[in-house]
């Protein structure tokens, strides 16, 4: 029987996992926007177990505002990866430190 | 009994200082003839009308005048004022003062005839006078004080009148610091009065001073002070300070850096004896404490004889005369420590006198050696100036006190006072006070001799050959460019008139002044310590007095060194090296005036400016300036540490908010659970 | 218009700003308009006099506009004797540094210097004219800035160093003040000075605001050990400058203590008053010595002024002695007048020798004694003034310098003969350092063809030394009026202090 | 059920979606030489808003949409004080954009969503609306970071912000849905009652904590702080100056908004307090000492920036009407400051010339007094020296944390002031103190819009140091229940 904490266990996980592909990945930013989803998606996972749990339908609502914003988010998100590999020829996450201290 | 007008008395105080003034600013413009005259009319004012209120209150039947004149400030019930108190001391002392002024004043046109600032001079001696009398005619310690520092400033600006001169620059700033420190203790004794009798006026003071008798002051724990006691001897340092005495004494000789008529108003008749007139003046207090007492006695016998014995191997003439005046001031200051303070105040009336004579005849014989001082190139001036030659003759028998002379009854009658007394180290006071007898004798005659008789030792080069001749124009010592001439009249009348007191004025009043009541209430002594009472019982008149006097051991004394110093510098010239050579220890420690120079210049001076250096290099730039510079240091180091953190790489900002989260939350666990 | 005249005072120098500033540094229009707006400050300042009744209230001419009502701050002015002392000391050197400064920034943006200075001025008066805590301290702060503008463009070679040590220096002093002023507002729930000195508070309260005070004011006046500030800021700042420096500024420490730490922590003050007395006497020895080997004419007399201001504290913090152990009432109001006087005096006297120090930096563009020799034979009238105002700074009676110090140390002669001791060396060391620097600097020969080349002062310089001679003269030969004008706000001062607040 | 009240409340917002939208139709169809419309035609809609928002100011705080959305005075004041701080900055940029050929209409267009997001936040009745509100002004802000495009720096700040921004409205929305998980709720008002008796309190914690996160990331409080010097350094001036005003305000309103639904009275005020106090701490530090070794004027105010979050933080310790309307009051009156400071830089750059190093503004006093002046006030002003503005803001925080009992707070916010007032200063003494660098003239933008509006900012520091109080009694009025 799946009971809530489930949920919200594999919710972290997911979390978590977004989280530490951010700061462990030092690869390229592409990445980092896929981390990015993954914790959305974590969210949204809580969101939909605890509006099931509660019997309250307003969480579902929020998760497709969610959803939605995640969307733009990524838009703009790759519009920025663009214009920086346009202007500095690498999407590298190491090579982007021009600006410091 | 009738009251003296104050406005009387207000012209007394001002005339001086309006010549000042006048003289001051715009004698420029009014030259050199206007700024002589101004200052001698507002003196000559001064000196008059101080003989009329004298002859006032003393025949004129008029009665002790004693008024404020304006507050100076009212806090609670503390009163300060500025006022007169004229009774016959103050009086006595302002004919004093305005008289050998005046005499300076006209002494002076001559002997700065040729110098600059001429005009800057007259304004600063009529200054001196000015403030003189505010110190004489006071009614309060406040405005005695005023007078105390006032006459100090004139006297410092005067011994730097030279300006030019290092020596001279040296010798005002050492003497009016050495005064500061005569001061410090005069200040304290003044507060001592204000917390003990609650008021700086003396009326009340003196009236309340029997109220000091067993009140003490806490100095530690469970170790007092006799009230009394305290105040005498911290006003008495501030005497020791403006009159010279032992160890304070060593700005005075260096004080003859001044212009010899300042030597002779300053620095011999009247500031230096500021301090005895203001003991005298406190007699009701310093009555209270006999230990007190005994500190100025013996602080006095010891300058009046060790110090009058540097006189004697002293050659420059000026600085044999401080040194005589120093063992002067000695005298007067053991008068007052046994209690004859009449015969302290006489000594000082008579010294005034004579002892300015003797100034101003050196400074007649200095004008005459065209400012040489030395008296190794002196001798046989006789023959080229007969009047100052008496006159000095004159100073010098009254200054050894030889019978009839003024100088004798006062000093006589201090030796035999220290003689009679029975204070605590009367017996050390009185064998000083003997003794220097002779030492004065030997240091006045070998002076005498040395200026006037024996052979020339000085020669006349004919400067005609040699162009521009003037003051700043050098010869080689003991070279002169005329043969030395008597003084123009102005020196000699100054020297005539004061030849006359010295010789007669004791002798006319030594009855009344000196055994008898004449000072009245102005002078309180008990009866228990009152020698010149007990003296009195045996005095029949000046003339008695005066035969006694060739029987006493002084006398003997006197001629003893008179025999002396002929023999040596008359007849056999020789003789004073050879006794140089046979007492050379001696003769060193006399030359070295007993190294208190030395000390002090190493001990205070260099040692001051030492520990300046270390105040400042150590306490202020290296420990508290090196701390802030430290720790704003320290922060910048820290910033520029912490600015690494900001590395620029994206995972590190990332991190370093994780890190944040955890933070938070372990935190959170942390308190959530306490 | 009387019962507006302390705003008057304080905004009329400040307004005179603007028209100063678009005046401009072309014409010297700039600096009339300047020098009428100080005159009429100046002279407006003296109806204080008349308008100000020895016999009546403690505070006078009283302005209160409510400023904020949520929190109770007032726009709330008023004045006792000792502010409308030190209100007539701001704006006579008001006009005089103008004067003094009429040719010397010429070239260098006039304006704007005539402009800071007025300000400066404005908010000077302000501070002292200032009843709630609040606006006392944003004059306080406030006036730190045309200050640190002044040292830093016209100043010295290290003006930069310095001008930054000195804001830094006192900014540290005064948030530590704000922060102990926000804690006694919460307890008196008022900022008015009065109420705050009325609220009850423990002695642990008052020994923790008692410090914040300390720091503030002992910075400000400056004691031993956090003085440093000020030799470097009076070395680095242009003449003007220096004069405001030490004749107003350094005044404000001491009123703030007479205002704020006296009479609101009377208990704290008292316990730690020997503290404050310690720290008064090192100066008057400790500083004596370093003053006594200073090179640079401008760090001597600074450091001389450490040395006064040590009076000053001295004779306020004696009186916790007088009254609460002796109850001695008449010596208390001794030593406060004498402190009082003391911070009037040392007004005169600081900004006198360093208008005289201007005097000859103006001719020879340095401040090192060993430069310098001789002067009284190529400038004898400047010589003239230079060795009475030098006598003034010694104490010598006769001149201002005289009374304070002479109050005081009588005072505390009643307190306790070893303070008066070590107070009374200051007349032999204090001689010793002005003295020796007269004589290196007057008397002498003249040591070198550029000072041979000095010319002596013109009517100009004249007028602003004679100025301060007349007053400093003034003071010490009658001192009464002042000593009345101040003596009602004393008298009830004292009483304040004598009783507790715990 | 959508009624037309809700509409009526909503008004100014709907309004100015609208006319954004107007707007960007507009400028695609306008010649480039035309863009003076646009530039016009946004600020006016600026200033309708502004109007929009006091004039539809009910008496009583009112919800729409189910208390989704908020109308009380807390939220008209930082609308107003946004849409305020949006004019500023169009004002500002025009002659920095133009000369950088970077005057595009979506830098309007973007802003005013920014500012539209702003205004949703600030009235956020629940957590979807501080969800939406923020992220619409983010995105915004992404793009405006990002608008140079052919700047390497300023795309690389963008990246920076973006990944950041986007992993701190993670954990936002990670906390919102804990907290949701442990209340049932959603909405603000309802969270209150809901969270003194949740039944897993432990999970509303967590979710609390994260949400802090989130909130102290917008705030740039450390030490969620480490994307604000990149982007202010990379960034167009012109963004900037928004984010430093407008979006400090919007972090204050979403703070305020969440906060008040469990701060004061709430389950955990204790903690709550301890962990801003921790923030504020960290920020007054850091921020403070790192700004001394700048020698970038926008990365310096960066670091200011920073130490002032910290004070704000210090306002909300005291989770008080009194401590809330003392934060209000210094995000307001930073704002005002921030948008002086940045107003110079802009009016003084030039094409090429960024005007952006501390030593660029050498001599300023000699070559242009007046500009210097206003730089000097906006500095002393950040300083909190008096008499200027930022004092009375910053004594009100003091005296917030020292009513909150935290006398320790107040000292350390008293060094810190100290540390400040030195970077500070230093601007000033290169201003004044330092002569001018031969050859590079320094005259600000002929621009008269620029310079009078610039020049009536920096003098509303001096007169709002008189008359502060009328804007504190707003303040208070914004809070007191």
């Amino acid at each position: 029987m799946i009971t809530l904490s489930h949920f919200i266990v594999l919710g972290a996980v997911l979390f978590c996992i977004a989280v530490a592909g951010i700061f462990i990945n030092r690869k390229n930013v592409i990445v980092l926007l896929m981390s990015i989803e993954l914790m959305l998606l974590a969210v949204n996972i809580n969101f939909v177990a605890f509006s099931r749990f509660h019997g309250d339908v307003a969480g579902q609502v929020f998760v497709f505002f969610i959803l939605t914003v995640a969307a733009a988010e990524t838009a703009i998100g790759l519009a920025i990866l663009t214009l920086l590999f346009r202007n500095s020829n690498t999407i590298n996450i190491a090579d982007i430190d021009s600006m410091k201290g | 009994m009738h009251q003296l007008p104050t406005s009387i008395l207000l012209i007394i105080a001002l005339a001086p200082l309006a010549g000042a003034v006048l003289a001051g600013f715009v004698g420029r413009r009014i030259g050199r003839s206007g700024s002589h005259w101004v200052t001698i009319l507002g003196v000559g004012l001064s000196c008059v009308l101080s003989f009329y209120v004298l002859y006032q209150l003393v025949w004129g039947g008029a009665s002790n005048y004693n008024h404020n004149l304006y507050t100076w400030f009212q806090i609670g019930k503390f009163n300060a004022s500025v006022g007169f108190m004229i009774d016959r001391l103050s009086a006595m002392m302002m004919v004093v003062v305005s008289f050998v002024s005046l005499m300076v004043h006209v002494y002076t046109i001559g002997y700065m005839a040729d110098e600059e600032n001429y005009e800057r001079f007259f304004s600063y001696i009529a200054l001196f006078t000015f403030s003189m009398l505010m110190l004489v005619m006071s009614n309060n310690f406040m405005q005695l004080f005023f007078g105390w520092e006032a006459v100090g400033l004139v006297s410092y600006l005067l011994i730097g009148f030279y300006h030019k001169r290092p020596s001279a620059i040296f010798a005002n700033l050492k003497a009016f610091l050495v005064n500061r420190v005569g001061d410090f203790g005069f200040v304290l004794g003044i507060a001592a009065v204000l917390y003990f009798l609650g008021t700086l006026d003396y009326q009340t003071a003196f009236d309340h001073a029997p109220s000091l008798v067993g009140k003490t002051l806490q100095i530690t724990q469970g170790h007092t002070w006799d009230a009394a006691t305290v105040i005498g001897i911290l006003l008495f340092i501030g005497a020791m300070g403006k009159s010279a005495q032992v160890p304070l004494h060593v700005w005075l000789p260096d004080s003859m850096e001044g212009p010899t008529p300042i030597s002779a108003l300053i620095h011999a008749a009247t500031m230096v004896t500021a301090g005895i007139f203001m003991v005298a003046r406190m007699s009701p207090i310093f009555e209270l404490s006999s230990t007190a007492l005994s500190f100025i006695m013996v602080i006095g016998a010891t300058g009046a004889l060790f110090t009058g014995m540097i006189g004697i191997v002293q050659t420059d003439i000026k600085r044999v005369i401080a040194y005589s005046t120093l063992s002067q001031l000695g005298y007067m200051t053991v008068a007052l420590g046994v209690s004859a303070y009449a015969g302290a105040v006489y000594h000082l009336m008579t010294h005034a006198f004579f002892k300015a004579l003797l100034f101003l005849g050196a400074g007649s014989v200095i004008i005459a050696m065209h400012h040489e001082q030395d008296m190794r190139h002196m001798g046989g001036l006789r023959k080229y100036m007969p009047i100052t030659y008496i006159t000095m003759w004159v100073g010098s028998l009254a200054l050894c006190g030889v019978p009839f002379f003024s100088g004798y009854y006062s000093k006589d009658a201090i030796i035999e006072a220290a003689g009679e007394a029975h204070r605590w180290g009367a017996g050390y006071a009185y064998f000083c006070v003997l003794f220097g007898a002779l030492v004065t004798a030997l240091y006045t005659f070998r002076l005498m001799h040395m200026t006037f008789h024996g052979k020339e030792r000085f020669k006349v080069v004919d400067s005609h050959a040699q162009e521009g001749h003037g003051k700043d124009h050098h010869h080689k010592p003991g070279e002169l460019a005329h043969p030395p001439k008597e003084s123009p009249w102005v020196v000699t009348i100054p020297l005539i008139m004061l030849a006359i007191p010295s010789l007669l004025i004791g002798y006319f009043t030594v009855g009344p002044m000196l055994y008898g009541t004449w000072f009245g209430k102005a002078i309180h002594v008990q009866q228990a310590h009152n020698v010149l009472a007990e003296m009195a019982t045996h005095y029949h008149g000046a003339f008695s007095k005066g035969l006694e006097g060739f029987a006493g051991w002084p006398f003997a004394l006197v001629v003893l060194g008179f025999v002396i110093t002929t023999y040596v510098y008359i007849f056999n010239p020789s003789m004073a090296d050879r006794i140089k050579r046979v007492l050379k220890p001696v003769y060193i420690v006399l030359d070295r005036k007993f190294w208190f120079d030395e000390v002090y210049q190493a001990v205070f001076a260099r040692g001051g400016v030492k520990l300046g250096r270390l105040f400042w290099k150590a306490g202020d730039t290296a420990m508290i300036d090196g701390a802030i510079d430290g720790s704003t240091g320290l922060v910048q180091r820290l910033a520029s540490r912490m600015r690494r953190l900001q590395s620029g790489f994206l995972y590190h900002y990332a991190f370093a908010m994780i890190l944040g989260l955890i933070l938070l939350l372990g935190g959170f666990w942390w308190f959530g659970h306490v | 218009m009387s019962n507006h005249l302390l705003s008057l005072l304080i905004w009329l120098p400040m307004a005179g700003a603007v028209p100063v500033l678009i005046a401009g540094s072309r014409s010297s229009l700039s600096r009339w308009i300047g020098l009428l707006v100080a005159i009429v400050t100046f002279v407006a300042s003296l109806f204080l006099l008349t308008g100000y009744d020895t016999n009546g209230p403690v505070m006078q001419l009283v302005e209160v506009h409510p400023w904020i009502e949520s929190l109770h701050i007032n726009y709330a002015l008023g004045v006792d004797g000792i502010s409308v002392a030190l209100i007539l000391l701001t704006t006579f050197v008001g006009v005089l540094v103008l004067i003094g400064a009429w040719d010397v920034i010429k070239d260098d943006k006039p304006h704007q210097y005539v402009a800071a200075m007025l300000v400066l001025e404005g908010l000077l008066i302000g501070v002292f004219c200032a009843t709630d805590a609040l606006l006392f301290y944003v004059f306080f702060e406030a006036m730190l800035i045309p200050m640190f503008i002044l040292i830093g463009i016209w100043g010295g070679p290290r003006r930069v160093y310095a001008t930054l040590k000195f804001f830094i220096y006192t900014f540290l002093g005064s948030i530590f003040m704000l922060v102990g002023l926000i804690y006694l507002y919460q307890q008196a729930g008022s900022f008015d000075m009065a109420t705050m000195a009325a609220t009850p508070l423990t002695m642990s309260q008052q020994s923790w605001l008692f410090f914040a005070f300390l720091i503030a004011f002992a910075i400000k006046i400056p004691m031993v050990p956090v003085h440093t500030w000020l030799p470097d800021a009076h070395v680095e700042a242009p003449t003007g400058g220096s004069v405001v420096l030490a004749a107003v500024m350094l005044k404000v420490g001491g009123y703030g203590f007479l205002r704020f730490s006296l009479p609101m922590l009377p208990d704290a003050s008292a316990h730690y008053a020997w503290l404050v007395i310690v720290l008064s006497l090192i100066p008057i020895i400790y500083i004596g010595y370093v003053a006594l080997v200073q090179e640079d004419m401008k760090k001597l007399v600074a450091y001389s002024s450490i040395a006064h201001m040590g009076f000053v504290t001295l004779g306020l913090f004696i009186v916790f002695i007088l009254v609460r152990e002796l109850g001695n009432y008449d010596a208390a109001k001794l030593a406060l007048q004498g402190s009082m006087v003391q911070m009037m005096s040392h007004g005169f006297v600081s900004g006198a020798m360093f208008s005289c120090i201007g005097v000859m930096y103006d001719r020879l563009h340095t401040r090192q004694i060993k430069d310098y020799g001789g002067l009284v034979n190529v400038m004898p009238w400047f010589a003239l003034f230079m060795v009475f105002f030098a006598m003034a700074n010694i104490g010598l009676p006769g001149t201002s310098g005289f009374v304070g110090e002479f109050m005081v140390i009588l005072a505390s002669f009643s307190a306790n003969p070893w303070i008066a001791l070590v107070a009374a060396f200051t007349l032999v060391i204090g001689a010793g350092y002005t003295l020796w620097l007269v004589k290196r600097v007057v008397w002498g020969d003249v040591t070198s063809d550029k000072v041979a080349a000095m010319k002596d002062i013109n009517g100009r310089e004249a007028f602003v030394l004679g100025a301060f001679a007349v007053v400093v003269l003034g003071i010490g030969i009658w001192p009464e009026p002042l000593v009345h004008l101040m003596g009602g706000s004393i008298n009830h001062l004292v009483h304040q202090l004598a009783i507790s607040k715990i | 059920m959508l009624s037309w009240n809700d509409i009526l409340v909503l008004l100014p917002e709907i309004y100015l979606v609208a006319a954004v939208c107007v707007l960007l139709l507009m400028d695609a169809f306008i010649k480039p030489d035309q863009r003076n419309a646009t530039h016009w035609l946004a600020i006016i809609v600026t200033v309708v808003t502004g109007w929009l928002v006091v004039s539809g100011q009910p008496a009583v705080p009112v919800t729409a949409f189910d208390g989704m959305f908020v109308r009380d005075r807390a939220a008209e004041i930082l609308q107003l004080f946004a849409l305020l701080s949006v004019f500023l900055v169009f004002v500002y940029s025009r002659p920095y954009l133009k000369d950088r050929n970077l005057w595009h209409g979506e830098f309007y267009v973007l802003t005013l969503f920014a500012v539209l997001g702003v205004m949703f936040l600030v009235s956020a009745g629940s957590l979807v609306t501080v969800y939406l509100g923020l992220e619409l002004l983010t995105l915004s802000s992404y793009a405006l970071v990002a608008f140079n495009r052919d700047s390497r720096v300023s795309s690389e700040a963008a990246i920076k912000y973006f990944v950041l921004g986007a992993l701190a409205s993670g954990s936002l929305l990670y906390g919102m849905s804990m907290v949701y998980g442990a209340t049932g709720t959603l909405d603000l008002a309802q969270l209150h009652a809901a969270a003194l008796h949740a039944d897993m309190p432990n999970l509303l914690r967590f979710g609390l904590i994260f949400m802090i996160v989130g909130i102290a990331f917008k705030l740039g409080a450390a030490p969620f702080h480490m994307w604000l010097p990149d982007v202010y350094e990379g960034a167009p001036t012109a963004t900037v100056t928004f984010i430093a005003s407008a979006s400090k305000l919007a972090a204050f309103g979403m703070a305020y908004r969440l906060l008040s639904a469990f701060g004061p009275g709430g389950p955990i005020l204790h903690q709550w307090q301890l962990m801003f106090a921790v923030l504020a701490v960290l920020s007054l530090v850091i921020g403070n000492l790192v700004a001394i070794v700048q020698t970038n004027l926008k990365r310096m105010l960066a670091y200011s920036t920073i130490a002032h979050m910290g004070y704000l933080l210090l306002g909300l310790v005291n989770a008080t009407p009194a401590g809330y309307a003392a934060a209000l009051f210094y995000a307001i009156s930073y704002a005002l400051m921030s948008t002086v400071a940045f107003g110079v830089i802009l009016a003084m750059a030039r094409a090429g010339f960024e005007c952006d190093n501390i030593d660029d503004f050498k001599g300023l006093n000699q070559r242009s007094p007046w500009m210097a002046f206003l730089m000097m006030l906006a500095m002393v002003s950040l300083a909190g020296v008096p008499p200027l503005f930022g004092f009375f803001a910053k004594y009100l925080i003091l005296k917030a944390a020292i009513d909150a009992g935290m006398m320790w707070l107040a000292i350390v916010a008293a060094i810190a002031a100290i540390v400040g007032l030195y970077y500070y200063l230093r601007v000033v003494k290169v201003m004044y103190f330092d002569a001018p660098v031969e050859g590079q003239e320094l005259k600000p933008q002929p621009d008269l819009p620029l310079r009078w509006v610039l020049s009536i900012n920096a003098l509303a520091l001096l007169v709002l140091s008189v008359y502060w109080g009328p804007l504190l009694g707003w303040c208070q009025m914004a809070f007191a229940g």
